[in-house]
């Protein structure tokens, strides 16, 4: 089993996943430059890491999503790989239409960084296996553009397909707009496409994957993934 | 040749940026403000090309880049020189 | 413009006296050149050549068996053990943030990034300390929002956590606000690199953005109080890219390890100028450069401009000969702009050629070493004495205490800072142990057992009533915010916010500070590894409170053992360590209840010394959960803070006998 | 009524944005685009005023908050109906 960590000109958090599947997990990882062209064939699970790919500019992932790297991101979901997107991961996948929905700017137009709580929806995916059904998970935030938008019947297709996978709640599991950091609608924090082999998420769990560090509700997300790929 | 491209949000969908600003002008006690909408000018300076045809490649530009076709509309204008 | 004549308004307006123009006459042999005149300016501002206060730094300690390079270099050097080391400095950007705050403080953040990865170390780490006006000045407000979103947007981007800092408001910061930043980073002991243009022969290369007229004579504005309309100065503000300084970072960082490179500096202050003769003069070498190479923005640039601009994000790299081609290549799949721009050269000079005309020569030691020093005249000020005159009778005891704490907790002074760090990623790089409020920033070095843990303090208010003890308690509360984290001081840096070098009273609040810190720094056995000082903190003959800010480096063995300062378990036994004396000179109750500013309060030096190691001693034994400093506020806003930790609020019951 | 303002960097003023911009274009084969500068369009919908009243309140919102003087700065447009 590998992984693959891309790495983008303004990517930031690409040594803290690096670190996580390596020092904490002992998996096979290596970064991916994004002018890459092939990724390797023994490649099972590519993560798009957070940061500020392009510094941003334009709009969050407009411009990665054209780097050489991203048609081969492509193939990669098509053959049913998985792929992982985390905060600005997520915004690429979905400026490049592998996942629905646009990240606009917060409801408060600041940057956010805290400790938030998100509650499991969905454990049938290889990204949630390990967590239980209404788990509430506590995970840092970092994003100035994290407020998920969809239309109505975007959000309909969602809801019923079971892509929500996390939504923002209290630390009870009470999805409240009171718990809801940034405006996303239905208080969305990650979501998979139909296919469910490409996720995409605002919190970070790669921050809370070791107890020195406050907390290990983030190992859940990479464990399932390992556990499933085998 | 000089091209300007308006960026807009579509109609219906949530401006935070334009109603953070109109708070902000009334907090400033202009009050006759009624509606704030905040978008993106991006002015594009080109090589000479017929006008016909530089226009199709900006509009090119805005489909594939310069707006996200979920949220955003586009607007093209020609510079006289 | 080149070739016009040095008037004496010209000279004037460059900044340069009578006397330092006839120095210079002198150095030459002959009249400067408008390009020359440009440089020498720049090299001899206070900014860059420190000329009114070296002779005063000369008095800190900076030797010590951790210390592996002290002041003179980009940045400090301490050994941690594991073979690594901290490299770590503290920069001002006052006068650009007090024009353009955003892009002020942006540009401070880059600069101070640019200042540790020039040494070839990973920054891991930054803070940041602001100090403003009073709250109701419209001004304050503007000036409060722009600087921390200039901070916020330029740390976020670059992805480097800002995990501390202080913020500060007084009526004297009106017309001069305050932005300190300080940078810490991690580097193998043997990947050191130093600014030097070494070994005749050697390609220079320009490394970065292109060139602008940005900045221009920021060195001399930054050596230049405002006058009331002083923002008519607006073209000198200079713009920052966190992007391309992403890019940079991590070209320089895959360079160092090839072996390729001899020497680097970034263009700090002074850009091209500085950068190159600071790094011939540390090798004893010579520099030349040809201006016509070098990348730039605009069209129609002269020499003078190209020497003189301040644009952001740029490096100047000496490459071994021979190394230049895989040095570029680097640099092109980070998609930076690089171009070779010259040699080192044998004769001790710096020449600037424009093609094959030479436009500038300029003996290397005539910018650096021979650069003025003065002893400025300083006197204690007549209304001194009255400052430490504090007749407690006088003052009425408070009716209700409660209310009393409620005012102190929501004074902005000591309210916590949460809606200002919650903007920062304060966690990127996951090494951050102790988040933000605490009393100092705890991050773990991966691949050791160790931890750092991070501080800036100084409280203007004490250096204004009494510059020497200000000074020391500046120094000693810093150690002492690392201590109750249970590290060990090993490092200091410091920045010197003073008003104008030529008042006499702030000279002499200059050199009772230092004294302060130094007498501070030798009983802790902490050196002073870098620095910086910033002068002209004034506008209309009003300068700020003296505000020596202390940045301050501690170790932790065992990053399990570090402590916080909140409350953990019901029934807890809470303990006071130390001396409690009855005063409350120049409190910030004092201020805040009568606003008075008046009395200081004693510092036992052998008391504190011995406090703080038994504090530490009893965190290393593990037998407390919670350990804190009183400072501002006094122990009533202490206990306060120990109940509200980010996991569970407490209370607390203190019998007073 | 309404009115359009729109905000740009002053000549000489590094813009990043802009670069990056025109690089993604170049990198999308749009090599004739020569220089890109992006800036903030900004629509104001205000109660009926007097025209000449109307405008001299909206040069003076974009003095004290749409636009930054230092590095910035606007061009105003009436919109007719």
């Amino acid at each position: 089993m590998k992984f693959g960590v891309v790495v983008f000109p303004g990517s930031n958090c690409d040594h803290d996943c690096h670190h996580v599947l390596k020092n904490v997990l002992s998996k096979d990882v290596t970064y991916i430059w994004h002018k890459t062209t092939a990724v390797d064939d023994d490649v099972d699970c590519l993560i798009l890491p957070g940061g500020f790919s392009y510094g941003d500019y334009l709009r969050t992932g407009a411009i990665a999503r054209f780097s050489p790297v991203m048609a081969e991101v492509e193939q990669f979901a098509k053959k049913g790989k998985y792929v992982m997107g985390i905060c600005n991961g997520f915004q690429i996948l979905c400026e490049a239409g592998l996942l629905p929905g646009v990240l606009m700017m917060n409801n408060s137009l600041k940057f956010i960084c805290k400790n938030v709580h998100i509650r499991v929806e969905n454990i049938h995916t290889p990204f949630t296996s390990k967590c239980r059904k209404g788990e509430v998970l506590k995970m840092p935030i970092a994003h100035k553009d994290g407020n998920y938008f969809v239309d109505e019947s975007t959000l309909k297709r969602l809801e019923d397909n079971g892509q929500v996978l996390f939504r923002y709640s209290t630390p009870d599991g009470d999805v409240s707009s009171k718990a809801n950091p940034n405006g996303s609608v239905a208080n969305i924090a990650g979501v998979v496409n139909a296919e469910g082999n490409v996720m995409g998420m605002m919190p970070h769990p790669e921050r809370v994957c070791e107890p020195i560090l406050g907390g290990t509700d983030g190992l859940g997300i990479f464990t399932s993934i390992v556990e499933f790929l085998g | 040749m000089r091209f300007n491209v308006y960026v807009t949000l579509k109609r219906g969908v949530l401006d935070p940026q334009g109603k953070a600003v109109m708070d902000a002008l009334h907090s400033l006690h202009f009050g006759e403000v009624r509606d704030v909408r905040v978008g993106k000018f991006i002015e594009l300076n080109l090589d000479g090309l017929p006008e016909q045809e530089a226009r199709a490649r900006v509009e090119k530009m805005c489909q594939e880049l310069l707006a996200n076709p979920v949220i955003e509309e586009f607007r093209i204008e020609e510079v006289r020189a | 413009m080149e070739d016009m004549e040095t008037t004496p308004e010209l000279i004037e307006e460059h900044g340069i006296t009578e006397d330092e123009y006839q120095r210079i006459v002198e150095l030459l042999g002959r009249e400067p050149n408008l390009v020359e005149l440009g440089i020498f300016s720049v090299m001899w501002s206070e900014h860059c050549s420190y000329k009114s206060s070296r002779l005063h730094l000369g008095k800190f300690p900076t030797e010590g068996e951790r210390v592996i390079q002290g002041p003179g270099e980009n940045a400090g050097v301490v050994d941690i053990g594991d073979g690594l080391c901290v490299v770590f400095k503290i920069e001002s950007h006052n006068h650009p943030s007090f024009i353009e705050p955003y892009q002020g403080a942006a540009t401070g953040v880059g600069g101070i990034l640019r200042d540790i990865f020039t040494m070839g170390a990973r920054p891991i780490a930054l803070l940041d300390s602001l100090r403003f006006g009073s709250p109701d000045q419209k001004k304050t407000s503007y000036l409060l929002k722009g600087v921390v979103s200039g901070i916020a947007d330029y740390g976020n981007c670059v992805g480097i956590p800002t995990v501390g800092g202080e913020l500060y408001f007084h009526p004297s910061y009106n017309g001069n606000c305050l932005v300190n930043v300080m940078a810490l980073g991690i580097a193998k002991k043997e990947s050191i690199f130093r600014a030097l243009a070494e070994g005749v022969g050697n390609p220079v290369i320009y490394v970065g953005s292109p060139t602008g007229r940005d900045g221009i004579h920021g060195a001399t504005m930054a050596s230049d109080v405002f006058g009331e309309g002083g923002e008519e100065r607006r073209p000198t503000v200079q713009v920052g890219d966190p992007f391309t300084e992403k890019l940079l970072l991590e070209a320089c960082l895959e360079a160092f390890g090839t072996g390729c490179v001899v020497g680097v500096q970034d263009m700090g202050a002074a850009g091209l100028t500085s950068s190159s003769s600071e790094m011939a003069a540390r090798a004893n070498s010579g520099i030349e450069i040809d201006v016509e190479k070098v990348p730039r923005r605009e069209e129609g640039m002269t020499p003078y401009e190209v020497m003189l601009s301040e644009s952001q994000e740029r490096m100047l790299f000496v490459a071994r000969k021979g190394g230049e081609e895989r040095l570029l290549e680097i640099f092109r799949k980070w998609d930076l702009n690089a171009a070779i721009i010259g040699r080192v050269i044998e004769e001790q000079v710096m020449r600037i050629k424009e093609g094959d005309k030479v436009v500038a020569e300029i003996p290397v030691g005539a910018l650096t070493e021979d650069a003025p020093r003065y002893r400025r005249p300083s006197r204690r000020p007549t209304w001194q004495d009255d400052l430490n005159r504090l007749d407690t009778d006088g003052i009425p005891l408070p009716q209700d205490y409660a209310r009393v704490l409620e005012r102190l907790l929501s004074s902005l002074n000591i309210a916590s800072g949460e809606w200002i760090y919650t903007q920062y990623d304060h966690m990127v790089r996951t090494n951050t142990v102790v988040l933000p409020g605490g009393d100092a920033a705890v991050l773990r070095i991966k691949g050791t057992q160790k931890a750092v843990a991070l501080t800036v303090d100084c409280n203007p208010r004490y250096c204004y009533l009494d510059p020497y003890r200000g000074g020391l308690i500046a120094v000693f509360e810093a150690a002492r915010n690392l201590t109750v984290s249970g590290a060990t001081p090993i490092g200091l840096t410091d920045c010197l916010n003073f008003g104008s070098p030529e008042r006499e009273e702030v000279m002499w609040q200059f050199e009772k500070a230092i004294e302060g810190m130094r007498d501070a720094c030798c009983r802790l056995g902490v050196p002073v590894v870098s620095g910086n000082v910033s002068f002209y903190n004034e506008t209309g003959g009003v300068s700020v409170y003296p505000t020596p800010v202390v940045g301050m480096v501690g170790l932790i063995e065992d990053v399990e053992r570090c402590m916080t300062p909140w409350f953990k378990k019901d029934g807890d036994m809470v303990a006071l360590l130390g001396w409690h004396a009855e005063e409350f000179g120049g409190s910030e109750y004092l201020s805040v209840e009568h606003g008075l500013e008046r009395g200081m309060p004693e510092l036992d030096v052998d008391r504190e010394l011995r406090v703080q190691e038994a504090c530490r001693q009893c965190i290393m034994d593990g037998i407390i959960n919670a350990a804190h400093d009183t400072s501002e506020g006094g122990l009533a806003v202490a206990l306060a803070e120990m109940c509200f930790g980010p996991e569970r609020t407490f209370g607390v019951r203190i019998g007073l006998r």
